[in-house]
């Protein structure tokens, strides 16, 4: 089992005077990745959502054919 | 004024239709900065040397690419031919069409430019005087860009024609603008470019969208 | 008399000639057009016609003659004049920008030739686009493409509408609905110009029609 | 020969079996991650040479290796659906160039971030760094074509066949950069240091890059369902499924409902 | 071949139905090249360090400029849906495209060679490095911007996005062809960055038509 | 028998199905046409008209559903196959060249379409058009550049003409020269399928209509 390699806390902070590139690298990758992950799973969440409100748009368009063509038919 | 909002928010919308691109002019500008590196040679110090040039270049570049479509869509369409009879709202749909080709294909540079700064290994004081210029400068690009595109609008002969009506214009443009990033590299004042620049800009702002105006009825009738 | 003639008639026109690529296309070409008149412009293709509405639109000079708008020349008119407000102007291209939608392109519209402040949403249902609203235009069919452009018509203030072949690509129901808003039109004193090759159906009280010749 | 392969194609199916393996794939991948990181951030000694900054290595090689692992996928199944017309293999094209953009701007950022410490400059114009950005623009481009057009499909299409336009070009860009910068620059900078990697610092740089490909097979997973959700909008099972997350009451019913 | 033959005269009267037509990439070329100087400063070593990589960034840029509208108005117009509803004709359309793009874009720069060669202060040995190069190198570049042109046809984004698409694959070229440049200045032998680019050349040569063919299928489609 | 089927008719489709915008279209339309027939595909602006004539034309894939050309489908068909050459395609878009003149944009199409190497001059002059034949297409009016478009019928010596709106734009002796030309060519043999709003006043032997609902 392999040890924890600083000696303190303060030392893992600061990675012997490289903290801000190792930081740096760390939170950008593990940013961007996350980004991409919630950004995804938001489109496949939303999708469905979406997908039902088409549909219902697309029933209050046949209402409203319907009832042009019945108008049509009780004019004529 | 409702027309000019109203005509900025459709070139806005046409811009954009699809989330991605916005960043096309600033993947366009960053590759074409690679392109001297890799045409040139990439010692850095030469490459700082001509960084000042290269930027104007890449800049004209983008508004060119962009230049050409600024009223063709319109004008094949039918749209201008109404705009043009109904007359008034005309000049504000040229404001907006400048402006929003302004934001398009200039601004993002503006945002990007500490990246180029960096990839072409400029420092904070040159960095500052590219901001400055651009400022300055890609309005006056878009303002000759766009009577360009109203000039040969029926003319039907593309991009080329277009470039070589702008390009001798631009040059006083280009003198003065690499000079103030010349005179920033070096640590030395370059207000007085910019001045310059400022007062080619007001000429042109106050001069140009009127001669854009002509150009367009010229075209349709 | 002819003063009195003008301050009759919302548009006049005298003596009109059109010379292009230096042939007389056509001369001496007199218009009146009175508040809910119909003036149909026929003739063989090539005659002129779109040449005429384009010089009567103001969109092009006559080479020879003038228009008059109330009595008052349009060579002379004052920029923003009260005659390019009075106008609704809709050629052989149909002005619709094809990557915007139908709500978005007559949102634009809106503010550009100050048409009603009307629900855009009944008016395209109207025209029986209800449902294609938020789809780029470049994706509908030619015919709805058409009738959104068209839609302008449900929404203007405009005295005199200027339509070149209004009818291409709309089907038989479109056409007839049209018909309808041209009668309201003009019956609420408004002024049509328009040319067409198809026959139409519907009877206009005050229809003219003015016939050009196709000249070589 | 693919006979087998057919059921796999069909759109329902694989959104069935994307939908069984993502989470599976996901924790997987959370897990070596974060393991990874962990062990590699804590656990191993510093380079003798880089010091503590040598550390990035753990999320800059997987990056990197995977932004190329990701566009040879993403080609192999441009080829496909240019090929065999399939179209589950176009719309894998467009899930999977995201991912292989952000990996490559990883390797990218990782690779900036070690460079100013280790050569004292954000970029230098090197060749690998230089093949790198350049695979940067092709996904770029991959992304930016297939978002172009009104027509879906169709963009899907073109951007398919722009993978594969780009991995015939890929060897072709990658020796010329590498020929080119030995030619204009002389071993100005030292070249990648290769220190004989003591397994101590092997095992989290394996388990790193073994978590980096988990995610991207997880990734693609769950926006291939996506993708397949939104070109088959108009096929009855996706239409059911919508219904069911209707009826669940995700979605406020609105008589207006002007805005889709 | 006789759609060839065809298709070639076609767009040969296209460009000559403006006489100066053929004028304007080369204008364009000598303008853009005089802005080099110009932005970067005239120091005459300076220049010839970096006059392999403008002449080549220069070149790219006519092509560019041109690409865009290559396939567009036959397309607007319904030329194209009908070419290849007929299929036959379609590929010898292809090649006459290309072909006639590159005869009016890039044979001009060939001729215009010596004055480049002079303005930007080459040797003999370099305007020969030149002049080869560009009659290996450009067709290559007409048919990358070719390419583009099908695949964004129906996109309608404009010239950015063409620019996107083409630049990466356009980088070995670029290197190549400045390497060889390059190497004739410093009198070295630049026969394997020809041969290179000949390799170059005809591996495009067999595959980009048929990539063509394929993107404006999918377009029309 | 659906094999006897096939031998007997030029073109036959079963079960299209189109999807656009994720939207179907239609949905099981079968099409068949022998030779000597015209098919009149009817329906409202936005029910799938084009969109039928394009995947007859091979010009689109149907989502579902095959077309046949004399007992082959489409779909597997070799390059430089039959049909294409048997084929002669005008859609909504009439595909003249602006810049080039009508007698240009003919000598194209001779070489592109393998059309007859009859006088270019007389079919021009046939569809009034004499006199303007070296005038870029730009200059002529609508109507005029759709006769240009449509003088490839004169001379095309494909059997099947596949065409979307031809009548758009022309004026009534132009359409009458239209449907003549229609006629002897079904006499010949060929076959024809298009579209039109417009009332056919010809009567064709062998014409069928095949009405596309518009479904939303
Ligand atoms: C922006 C800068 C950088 C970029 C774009 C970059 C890119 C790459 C790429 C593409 C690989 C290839 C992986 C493979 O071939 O399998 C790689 C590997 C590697 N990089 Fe970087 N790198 C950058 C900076 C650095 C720096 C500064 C260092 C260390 C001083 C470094 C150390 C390594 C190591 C050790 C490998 C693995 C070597 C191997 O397996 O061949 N990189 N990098
Ligand atoms: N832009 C132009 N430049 C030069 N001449 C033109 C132009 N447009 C039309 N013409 C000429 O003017 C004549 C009349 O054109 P116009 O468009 O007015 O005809 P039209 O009556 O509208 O015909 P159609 O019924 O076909 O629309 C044409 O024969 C043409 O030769
Ligand atoms: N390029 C396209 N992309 C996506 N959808 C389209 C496209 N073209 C048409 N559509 C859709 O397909 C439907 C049918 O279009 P199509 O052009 O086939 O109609 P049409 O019957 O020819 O109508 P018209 O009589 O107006 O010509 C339209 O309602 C439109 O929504
Ligand atoms: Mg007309
Ligand atoms: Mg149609």
């Amino acid at each position: 089992m392999p040890e924890f390699y600083f000696e303190s806390l303060s030392a893992f902070w600061q990675m012997g005077g490289y903290a801000l590139f190792v930081w740096l690298s760390f939170g950008s990758t593990y940013g961007l990745l996350f980004g991409l992950w919630w950004y995804s799973q938001r489109s496949q969440n939303r999708i469905l959502q979406d997908l039902a409100k088409k549909q219902s748009r697309e029933q209050r368009v046949r209402a409203q054919q319907q009832q042009e063509e019945e108008a049509n038919e009780s004019k004529t | 004024m409702v027309m000019f909002k109203a005509a900025f928010v459709r070139e806005w919308r046409l811009l954009a239709r699809q989330k991605a691109d916005w960043l096309n002019p600033l993947m366009f500008f960053v590759i074409v900065l690679t392109l001297f590196p890799l045409g040139i040679g990439a010692k850095p110090n030469l490459l700082a040397e001509i960084a000042p040039g290269i930027i104007w270049i890449a800049a004209l570049l983008s508004v060119l690419l962009g230049a050409e479509r600024l009223f063709k869509e319109d004008f094949r369409q039918g749209t201008l031919e109404q705009l043009v009879a109904a007359d008034e709202p005309l000049f504000a749909y040229v404001l907006a069409k400048i402006t929003s080709s302004w934001c398009s294909t200039a601004l993002p540079l503006l945002f990007i430019s500490p990246l180029i700064a960096l990839l072409l290994g400029l420092n904070a004081a040159a960095w500052q005087a590219i901001v400055l210029s651009l400022l300055l400068g890609t309005p006056l690009l878009n303002l000759l860009a766009a009577l360009g595109a109203a000039l040969t609008l029926s003319a039907d002969k593309g991009g080329i024609l277009l470039a070589l009506l702008i390009l001798p214009l631009y040059i006083p443009l280009l003198i003065f603008a690499s000079a103030a990033v010349d005179n920033a590299t070096l640590g030395l004042d370059y207000s007085a470019q910019l001045a310059v620049l400022a007062a080619m800009l007001c000429l042109a702002a106050a001069l140009v969208p009127l001669a854009v105006l002509k150009a367009l009825r010229l075209n349709v009738g | 008399m002819a003063v009195f003639l003008v301050t009759t008639s919302l548009l006049s026109a005298f003596a009109l000639s059109c010379v292009r690529q230096d042939r007389v296309l056509f001369d001496a070409v007199d218009v009146t057009l009175a508040a809910g008149e119909l003036l149909h412009i026929s003739g063989k293709n090539g005659a002129g016609k779109s040449s005429l509405l384009r010089i009567l639109a103001g969109l092009a000079m006559p080479d020879e003659g003038e228009v008059l708008w109330c009595g008052e020349p349009l060579s002379h008119r004052q920029p923003h004049s009260d005659f390019a407000q009075s106008l609704c102007f809709i050629g052989h291209l149909s002005g619709v920008q094809p990557q915007l939608t139908a709500l978005e392109n007559l949102e634009f519209w809106q503010a550009a030739f100050q048409l009603k402040q009307a629900d855009p949403y009944a008016v395209l249902a109207t025209l029986g686009l209800a449902g294609l609203e938020d789809i780029p235009c470049q994706m509908l069919s030619a015919g709805q493409q058409r009738r959104v452009s068209l839609a302008r018509l449900w929404l203007t203030q405009a005295k005199l509408w200027i339509l070149d072949e209004p009818f291409t690509a709309l089907d038989q129901s479109a056409i007839k609905l049209l018909q309808q808003q041209f009668k309201q039109h003009l019956e609420q004193g408004g002024a049509i110009i328009l040319t067409t090759h198809q026959a139409m159906e519907q009877q206009f009280p005050q229809s003219r029609t003015l016939e050009l010749v196709y000249r070589w | 020969m693919f006979k087998w392969l057919d059921p796999y194609a069909k759109p329902e199916t694989l959104y069935r079996i994307c939908g069984l393996w993502f989470p599976w794939l996901m924790t997987l991948a959370v897990l070596t991650l974060l393991l990874g990181t962990v062990w590699g951030l804590g656990f191993t000694p510093a380079d003798y040479q880089q010091g503590d900054s040598y550390r990035i290595i753990h999320i800059h090689v997987p990056a990197a290796i995977w932004s190329m692992g990701a566009y040879s996928s993403m080609a192999i199944a441009a080829f496909i659906a240019l090929v065999w017309q399939i179209k589950v293999a176009q719309w894998a094209v467009g899930a999977i160039a995201p991912i292989g953009a952000v990996y490559t701007l990883i390797a990218l950022l990782t690779g900036m971030a070690w460079g100013k410490p280790m050569w004292g400059t954000w970029w230098v114009w090197d060749a690998r760094l230089t093949s790198e950005l350049i695979l940067l623009f092709l996904y770029l481009g991959v992304i930016a074509l297939s978002g172009a057009f009104a027509d879906r499909q169709m963009g899907a299409k073109a951007s398919a066949l722009l993978a594969v336009v780009g991995v015939v070009n890929l060897p072709i860009i990658h020796f010329s950069v590498e020929w080119w910068n030995t030619l204009h620059q002389g071993a100005t900078i030292t070249k990648f240091a290769k220190p004989s990697i003591d397994p101590s610092m092997l095992w989290p740089l394996l388990l790193s890059i073994l978590g980096f490909a988990l995610l991207l097979a997880a990734l693609t997973c769950l926006r291939l369902r996506t993708a397949i959700l939104l070109n088959e909008q108009h096929r009855p099972w996706v239409r059911a499924l919508a219904q069911q997350s209707d009826q669940k009451g995700n979605v406020p019913q609105t008589n207006a409902g002007r805005t889709v």
